[in-house]
């Protein structure tokens, strides 16, 4: 049954029905989700977390947006008037919620746990919305509240272009501010006290009610005068990401670990180290058109030799300046591609995959394994690796290092697009755009493959390197087959060949998933969901390789 | 270093054969170009001139026989190497770098003409800089030669087909080949096209000093611009001989008339413009 | 110009991250490290970092689970204020624990911290912690040097609940020289920092007592087919093997032992990362007869069957490894030490010291927790640290039961 | 004249492969010789140590059968789905695990019916058909998900989103059914052994290498006797001139993936049977292996599928006792997973149409 409901959600053909029953399939597909999120447990870890504090908690809202969203769909059907259209929205929503109302209902009637671990009283609980669990009442008020808040999606979609915007903008607003509490909390706790001890804007959780509605209309309102300012110069109003929005971005990754707390700049350094490694595998995979899924060996490469040079623990072979190690660990790294590359690279496409996956489960086995533990230091990895120092400073706390990976960003940033506007750069790009003609123009295959993937190498022994002088430790356990997967993930989300693509894929995908941390179970189900999303509304990527555009506009 | 006599082949080939499979595609071809020609080869579909043509520039590995590009051995060795000895080519059906630009596709063309090393390439050093320019400078040279300057900064899948044949025959010609072969080069022209193209071939042996090896359907084009024609026919050679001899030769026609009866989908022109052709030659010849 | 007022910023930016707690003075407290204040109704927070993604998702899982069903069994609040569990996600990895202890050491309301599940990840995470004052009590992390008398000053402000290394080996050992008079021993690990430590430590006290490790053999645990490694064991005719891995492993290898010649009679001693009724499930009817190291609960035997209780009623679930009770007295550890030295003022504010929160902790004595009696030491290890061999003597889930099934056979 | 000049000149064999070879050429001859020196010596080390028995040798023989076995029914759907696809699937392997987990809950359900005590011989195809109707329903919404959208774009879009459906299956699975280990019934006659050639093997151990023989003998039939398999086979030779001449394209991958689905559980419920626990994260592993030997054997053809699923099998409990103990290393099982994929490597290297496969890795570049 669980398989119905999951698979039934997808099910979307485009079968003409009568506006009712579309309404209701809507409703039903809704419902599947909402029941869906329920059952996989996500429902009631995000309950202890408050959006709008002692208001609305994160699982409230998450299932408040899937009904609006079905709402804001059924409503959307050309060929019904006002009227008509919210009817459908109601009735939509008034479905999904039944949907739980059924579901509290079993729970409490049958014992589901034997097979679904989350179908628990206290998740009928927590579905009742305080009401005593499972009577009519508490029953009752969830398709109530469902067809409100698809009623709200509804009218929200029906209001003219430009409130609804504004309406959505402050939705989106409110939302992002509540999710993101602990930044903008410590970004605020930096500035003076402006609202008094009284008025504080963030709870112990989420914001408090009062600063959420101000938030609300604040973010509308600008959304309104935004727009206004853009009709009046004649532009369409934009979407999407502009130059201007680059430079934002820019000083947003710049500055942001200034203005807020030590786990901000923390994160925002292993979103550095991510962009280092997804700029190492955009000349690979970006450029040079390799698969590779082994790129995390290259990585350990990195880190292991900095653990190895820089530590002052038993294991170590040297005890020298991160500074000496660096330049060592890149070109071992490079050299480690050099290795792996020369053979593997007469492969391709999936095969090219499968086989740098396999090189790199071999190498992570090697680092793990007893025969070369009394080397590598096996499972135990190598401890007490020395910080970095520049001119007396010791470089130790995320914010330091967070520079520290960004100008080593920037460098291999500059050094990626200078090689791809020279005679190698377009070598790898006519590779990928047809081997056998760039073969036939007297390009080595082999050798320009072999140094696409000896300068990805070398990108990532830096962030490697890096990375072992961040955590002072290297384990085994670091270097999983899941960081290269992010890797190519960061890449193909942020659009493929574009270096702008690399900072953006390396936020969303490595950045805001930090900020939700204390929903680590779910994190993988959501990163999943956000993949196959991604691939579904925008492909190309976010922002892809400006040629890409180009070709868009242009056919 | 190559200094090529005009009378010595530039390209030999003996006893190529190539099997894909038990299918038999070439058997037993010599073929000799000699250099500083045009050298057409012609012939029924399916009779095996572009797996020749594969043979040649290392597409695809020979079964048996040999190659030769000015007395070295070239069969067997990778395409780039192929490449390297001076052997460019164009394709049938157009493959250029559908996303790249126009001056992009040219100046991969040059790819083997650059030293600036990848060190260089990073500092941006003197060198390489000015290397870059002159193959900027070069690429829209070449984009002009061919007739489309204008086209420098389009994508190459959004270009007119005309402008993408000639943007391949640039890309080709931009790395100083020896060689040029042009695999159905006049495919999909019009006569006016058609005419344009035969002017560009006889500038690239002229003005170039290249020698062009081409395989075409178009009578009009062959007979306009070959000195020596090949004919294949089931995977072997027919006939070779200049244009008037192939004109006469009666196997020529009754290959092609032959083919036409038992094939569904030849190619429509040679059986009009073997005849009409003949003007066309006996003008450019006066 | 702007180059240069960026190069301040970010100098300054580094002089405010330079850590370093002050000495601190709000309502009725005066604290060396720092006080946190919790406004009437506010609740008390509770940091946690655990394994809640990655291979070791279940442990992690578990043992925030056990510190939940501890607040519960608390009272759900301390001193009249909800205490709240904020849970990370720590990965099991160095910079999974470096992460989640920034954050938790960025929210100026966490008082003290429970977990991680993970050594490498405590090695990055205390330090950390311990900047920004805050105490934090391991559930999972069993590395000795982590409370070594010679261990860093970063490390001070690090407790932990379940005993190290060093003490379950030891005790191990003593059962197979003093108890089984046993000579050859085979070991087998799976590669997790935990099992190899554990096994080291075991191979190196086994070894100076006069024992033959026969066989050291290391497997993966995503292994299903042991039967390879239990054949080149079976070579060298062990008399028991002992093998600290966690649940799928201990259950393949129970299974699939008999199908190998020559192993029938070897017995084999697990850890305490099985002390659980789903290693029942696991292992199915070989399970009887299996022992394991694990804590001695005889003082509090009705104590842990109500927690097993309470704790699949809540999750669904029975606890899946043995951890889930560590992560339940961490929890009891930590609440009974704010109950100690939080003090509250007229208004209902509550204010706790944290250096006094610390030496409440590291205080602590004879507590009542579910592995036994706590106790902490100088250098903060508070585990009760009283060892038993537990025997499985039923395959039938349901009667998991410490006591009776694994019923105590030693000492 | 032409025939004369030729044998005058022609060279000596070595002086022609010297002449045909570039520099990666003599680097990979310097891999093979080193890899086959490694090979060999450790080979001559490992039977000179002598640390195991001839009947040892047996054993681990038919422990690689055994999870061979395993390997070549994942193999077999995998190979389905990429001969025609051309494209990995990455979550087959977690197909797999829901394909096991369906297989459990039936059990569970037969056995609270009273089915399970009264018919035990009719448990495992009931089983067996849910763990195939799971396998096949979550295959095709794999398909409508991740490949459908994506067919006629070269794009990495495929393999992100089947990176990210395996994702989506183990953790919603997680979430769903909970994370402990779940102990797979028995069917009473299932629980004993046979005996053959001295060995004592448990009967799940040989149904599964059965089960693989029969996966295989039905897969053939239909690919080769249906015309299901005709259109199969058209679509894998050619999507557009399939399509051209009327074969309805979508529906025949689709049934492609169904089956491919359908085998997947087949797969997880043997693999359940034999090694009697499955969690949420089994697949994704088994996966990856279940790939290895369908490359191992040559994508794209089934009784590769099997042969190479037995091979990696025998490779992975053979080697290292046969090879590693030469180099006297510690706990040599650990590095098994060193071998199994060392051995993809080599084979995609040296022989990328695998054991028994035609060209296609070059047919496709």
């Amino acid at each position: 049954m669980s398989f119905n409901t999951v698979t039934s959600s997808f099910k979307v053909t485009r079968r003409r029905r009568s506006p009712l029953m579309e309404a209701v399939r809507l409703g039903l597909i809704a419902g599947a989700a909402l029941v869906a999120f329920a059952l996989i447990g996500a429902y009631s870890a995000m309950d202890k977390r408050a959006v709008i504090e002692g208001t609305v908690t994160l699982s409230q809202l998450a299932s408040l947006l899937i009904v609006f969203a079905a709402g804001h769909v059924a409503a959307r059907d050309a060929r019904s008037g006002t009227s008509a259209a919210l009817l459908n929205a109601v009735v939509a929503g008034l479905v999904a919620g039944a949907c739980l109302s059924v579901l509290v209902w079993l729970i409490m009637a049958v014992n589901l746990r034997t097979t679904l671990v989350a179908a628990s009283p206290a998740l009928a609980k927590a579905l009742s919305l305080g009401a005593r669990i499972a009577s009519l009442e508490a029953l009752a008020q969830l398709p109530l509240i469902g067809a409100a808040s698809a009623l709200v999606g509804a009218l929200v979609g029906r209001l003219p272009a430009g409130a609804g915007k504004a309406a959505l903008t402050g939705l989106a607003a409110v939302i992002t501010a509540g999710l993101f509490r602990d930044v903008f909390a410590s970004m605020l706790e930096r500035l003076p006290d402006l609202t008094g001890p009284d008025h504080e804007v963030f709870g112990s959780a989420g914001l408090n009610p009062g600063a959420a509605v101000a938030l609300f209309f604040l973010a509308a309102a600008f959304a309104l005068v935004r727009d206004r300012l853009a009709l009046k110069r004649g532009g369409v109003p934009r979407s999407g990401l502009s130059r201007p929005g680059l430079v934002l971005l820019i000083a947003g990754v710049v500055l942001l670990p200034l203005v807020t707390n030590d786990f901000v700049a923390q994160v925002a350094m292993l979103v550095a180290l991510y962009m280092l490694m997804g700029m190492g595998l955009n000349i690979e995979l970006g450029l040079a058109g390799l698969v590779d899924l082994g790129f995390v060996a290259f990585f350990a490469v990195g880190a292991y030799t900095v653990a190895l040079l820089c530590s002052s623990g038993p294991l170590a072979i040297a005890d020298v300046s991160f500074w000496v190690a660096l330049p060592v660990a890149i070109v071992l790294a490079a050299v480690a591609g050099m290795i792996f590359g020369l053979p593997v690279l007469r492969v391709r496409g999936d095969y090219l995959a499968m086989a740098t996956l396999g090189l790199g489960e071999i190498i992570r086995v090697l680092v793990l394994s007893d025969a070369l533990s009394p080397y590598l230091g096996g499972s135990q990895g190598i401890i007490e690796i020395d910080h970095p120092r520049l001119f007396g400073w010791e470089l130790k706390s995320p914010v330091a290092l967070y520079y520290l990976a960004l100008v080593l960003a920037g460098v291999v940033a500059f050094v990626s697009l200078r090689l791809q506007n020279a005679k190698i750069g377009r070598a790898w790009l006519a590779m990928r755009e047809d081997e056998d003609v760039a073969q036939a123009l007297g390009i080595d295959p082999v050798a320009s493959k072999l140094l696409a993937y000896t300068i990805g190498a070398a990108f990532a022994g830096a962030a490697g390197a890096v990375f072992a002088a961040l955590i002072g430790s290297v384990y085994p356990h670091s270097f999983q087959l899941l960081v290269s997967i992010n890797v190519l993930a960061i890449l193909v989300i942020g659009g493929l060949g574009s270096l702008p693509g690399v900072l953006v894929g390396a936020i969303v995908l490595i950045g805001l998933p930090e900020l939700l941390r204390e929903f680590g179970e779910f994190r993988y189900l959501f990163y999943g969901i956000a993949l196959v999303a991604m691939m579904h509304v925008r492909a190309e990527g976010l922002w892809p390789a400006a040629y890409a555009k180009e070709g868009v506009h242009a056919s | 270093m190559h200094r090529e006599r005009k009378d010595a082949p530039l390209l030999q080939v003996r006893g190529l054969r190539k099997a894909f499979g038990g299918v038999v595609a070439i058997q037993n071809v010599d073929l000799d170009v000699a250099a500083g020609s045009v050298h057409a080869i012609i012939g029924p579909n399916g009779a095996g001139k572009t797996t020749a043509f594969n043979c040649i520039t290392a597409f695809v590995k020979p079964t048996g026989g040999r190659i030769m590009l000015a007395g070295e051995r070239i069969d067997g060795l990778p395409a780039h190497v192929v490449a390297r000895h001076g052997i460019a080519r164009t394709y049938q059906n157009v493959r250029l770098f559908p996303n790249m630009t126009g001056i992009e596709n040219v100046l991969v063309g040059q790819h083997r003409r650059l030293r600036a090393t990848f060190w260089e390439a990073i500092l941006g050093t003197g060198r390489f800089r000015r290397e870059e320019k002159e193959a900027r400078e070069r690429a829209l040279h070449y984009l002009d030669f061919v007739g489309i300057p204008h086209r420098a900064q389009h994508l190459a899948r959004n270009m007119p087909y005309g402008d993408q044949r000639r943007l391949e025959i640039a890309r080709a010609l931009v790395g100083d080949p020896r060689m040029l072969m042009l695999d159905e080069p006049a495919a999909g022209m019009n006569p006016t096209e058609g005419r344009l193209l035969v002017e560009l071939i006889e500038r690239v042996r002229g003005e170039l000093g290249v020698t062009v090896v081409l395989i075409e359907h178009h009578m009009r084009v062959v007979m306009a611009v070959a000195e020596r024609i090949t004919v294949f026919d089931r995977g072997a050679i027919l006939t070779e001989g200049t244009p008037g001899e192939i004109q006469a030769d009666e196997r020529v026609i009754a290959a092609y008339l032959g083919r036409r009866s038992g094939q569904t989908g030849p190619a429509p022109e040679p059986i009009h413009a073997v005849p009409a052709a003949i003007p066309t030659l006996e003008a450019r010849l006066a | 110009m702007k180059t240069k007022l960026l190069y301040a910023a970010s100098l300054a930016a580094l002089l405010m991250a330079a850590p370093g707690a002050r000495a601190e003075t709000v309502g009725p407290v005066t604290d060396a490290l720092g006080v946190v204040k919790i406004g009437k109704g506010q609740p008390v927070v509770i940091g946690g970092y655990s394994s809640q993604s990655g291979g070791d998702t279940n442990q992690g899982i578990d043992e925030l689970r056990g510190s939940e069903i501890a607040i519960r069994d608390f009272g759900g609040a301390v001193l009249g204020h909800p205490v709240k569990l904020a849970g990370e996600d720590a990965q099991c990895t160095a910079e999974g624990g470096q992460t989640a202890a920034t954050k938790l050491a960025g929210n100026k309301q966490v008082v003290v911290v429970l977990g991680p599940s993970c050594s490498s990840g405590a090695r990055a995470g205390a330090p950390i912690l311990w900047r920004a004052g805050i105490s934090s009590v391991a559930i999972g992390a069993t590395a000795p040097a982590l409370t070594a008398p010679d261990r860093p000053d970063g490390f001070k402000g690090f407790l932990r609940v379940v005993p190290n290394d060093l003490k379950s080996a030891a005790f191990t050992v003593k059962y197979a020289v003093e108890k089984l008079g046993v000579k050859n021993v085979a070991t087998i690990h799976d590669g997790s920092p935990y099992t190899e430590q554990l096994v080291r430590a075991f191979e190196k006290d086994f070894t100076a007592k006069g024992g033959t490790i026969v066989a050291s053999e290391a497997i993966s645990p995503t292994d299903t087919d042991l039967r390879p490694v239990l054949t080149r064991i079976a070579a060298k005719k062990p008399e028991i093997i002992f093998t600290p891995v966690f649940t799928s492993s201990v259950g393949f290898l129970l299974r699939q032992k008999d199908e190998v010649s020559g192993l029938a009679d070897t017995k084999v001693i697990g850890g305490e990362g099985v002390f659980s009724a789903n290693v029942i499930e696991a292992a199915g009817p070989k399970v009887v007869g299996f022992r394991i190291v694990a804590p001695s609960t005889d003082l509090f035997s009705d104590k842990f069957p109500a927690f097993v209780k309470a704790f699949t009623e809540e999750y669904g679930e029975a606890p899946i490894g043995g951890f889930s009770a560590y992560g339940h007295d961490a929890a009891t550890l930590a609440l009974t030490a704010i109950k100690a030295v939080g003090k509250s003022d007229d208004e209902g504010n509550l204010y706790i010291g944290r250096q006094a929160l610390h030496e409440a902790l590291m205080a602590t004595k004879d507590l009542p927790g579910l592995t036994g009696a706590l106790t902490c030491d100088a250098n903060g290890d508070c585990g009760a640290a009283t060892y038993a061999i537990w025997e499985f003597n039923s395959d039938d889930q349901s009667s998991f039961a410490p006591g009776t099934n694994p019923k105590r056979i030693f000492p | 004249m032409s025939e004369t000049a030729r044998s005058a000149t022609e060279p000596g064999v070595f002086a022609e492969w010297l002449r045909r070879s570039t520099w990666v050429d003599f680097i990979l001859l310097a891999i093979r010789i080193g890899v086959a020196a490694l090979v060999l010596v450790g080979l001559a080390g490992g039977l000179a140590a002598g640390t195991y028995s001839a009947a040892d040798f047996v054993s681990f023989t038919m422990f690689g059968l055994t999870i061979g076995s395993i390997y070549a029914l994942i193999a077999l759907g995998y190979t389905m789905v990429y001969g025609i696809l051309r494209m990995i699937n990455f979550a087959h392997g977690d197909v797999m695990m829901v394909g096991s987990f369906a297989g459990l809950f039936a059990a569970g359900g037969l056995n609270d019916a009273g089915v399970l005590g009264a018919f035990p011989l009719l448990a495992l195809p009931l089983v067996l058909a849910a763990g195939m109707a799971a396998g096949a329903l979550v295959s095709i919404a794999i398909e409508r998900i991740a490949y459908r959208p994506f067919l006629h774009v070269r794009s990495l879009a495929p393999l992100i989103c089947a990176i990210g459906m395996s994702f989506i299956l183990q953790y919603a699975a997680r979430g769903l059914f909970g994370t402990r280990n779940r102990a797979y019934p028995g069917f009473g006659w299932m629980e004993g052994t046979v005996s053959f050639a001295g060995l004592t093997i448990p009967i799940p151990q040989v149904v599964a290498f059965v089960a693989a023989l029969i996966v295989l003998a039905g897969l053939l039939a239909v690919v080769r006797l249906t015309r299901l398999g005709k259109a199969m086979r058209a679509v894998a030779e050619d999507r557009d001139a399939a399509a051209l001449v009327g074969i309805d394209v979508t529906a025949v991958i689709v049934a492609t993936f169904a089956i491919g689905g359908a085998m997947a559980g087949v797969a997880g419920v043997l693999y359940a049977l034999v090694f009697k626990q499955i969690t949420v994260f089994m697949g994704f592993f088994l996966g990856v292996k279940g790939f290895a030997a369908a490359i191992l054997g040559g994508i794209g053809n089934l009784g590769g599928a099997l042969l190479g699923g037995l091979v990696l099998g025998l490779a992975e409990a053979l080697g290292p006792a046969l090879i590693l103990e030469g180099y006297h290393l510690p706990a040599p099982y650990q590095l098994k997973d060193v071998i199994g994929y060392g051995m993809l490597v080599m084979i995609l290297i040296f022989r990328p149409q695998g054991l028994l496969g035609e060209r296609l890795a070059a047919k496709r570049a």
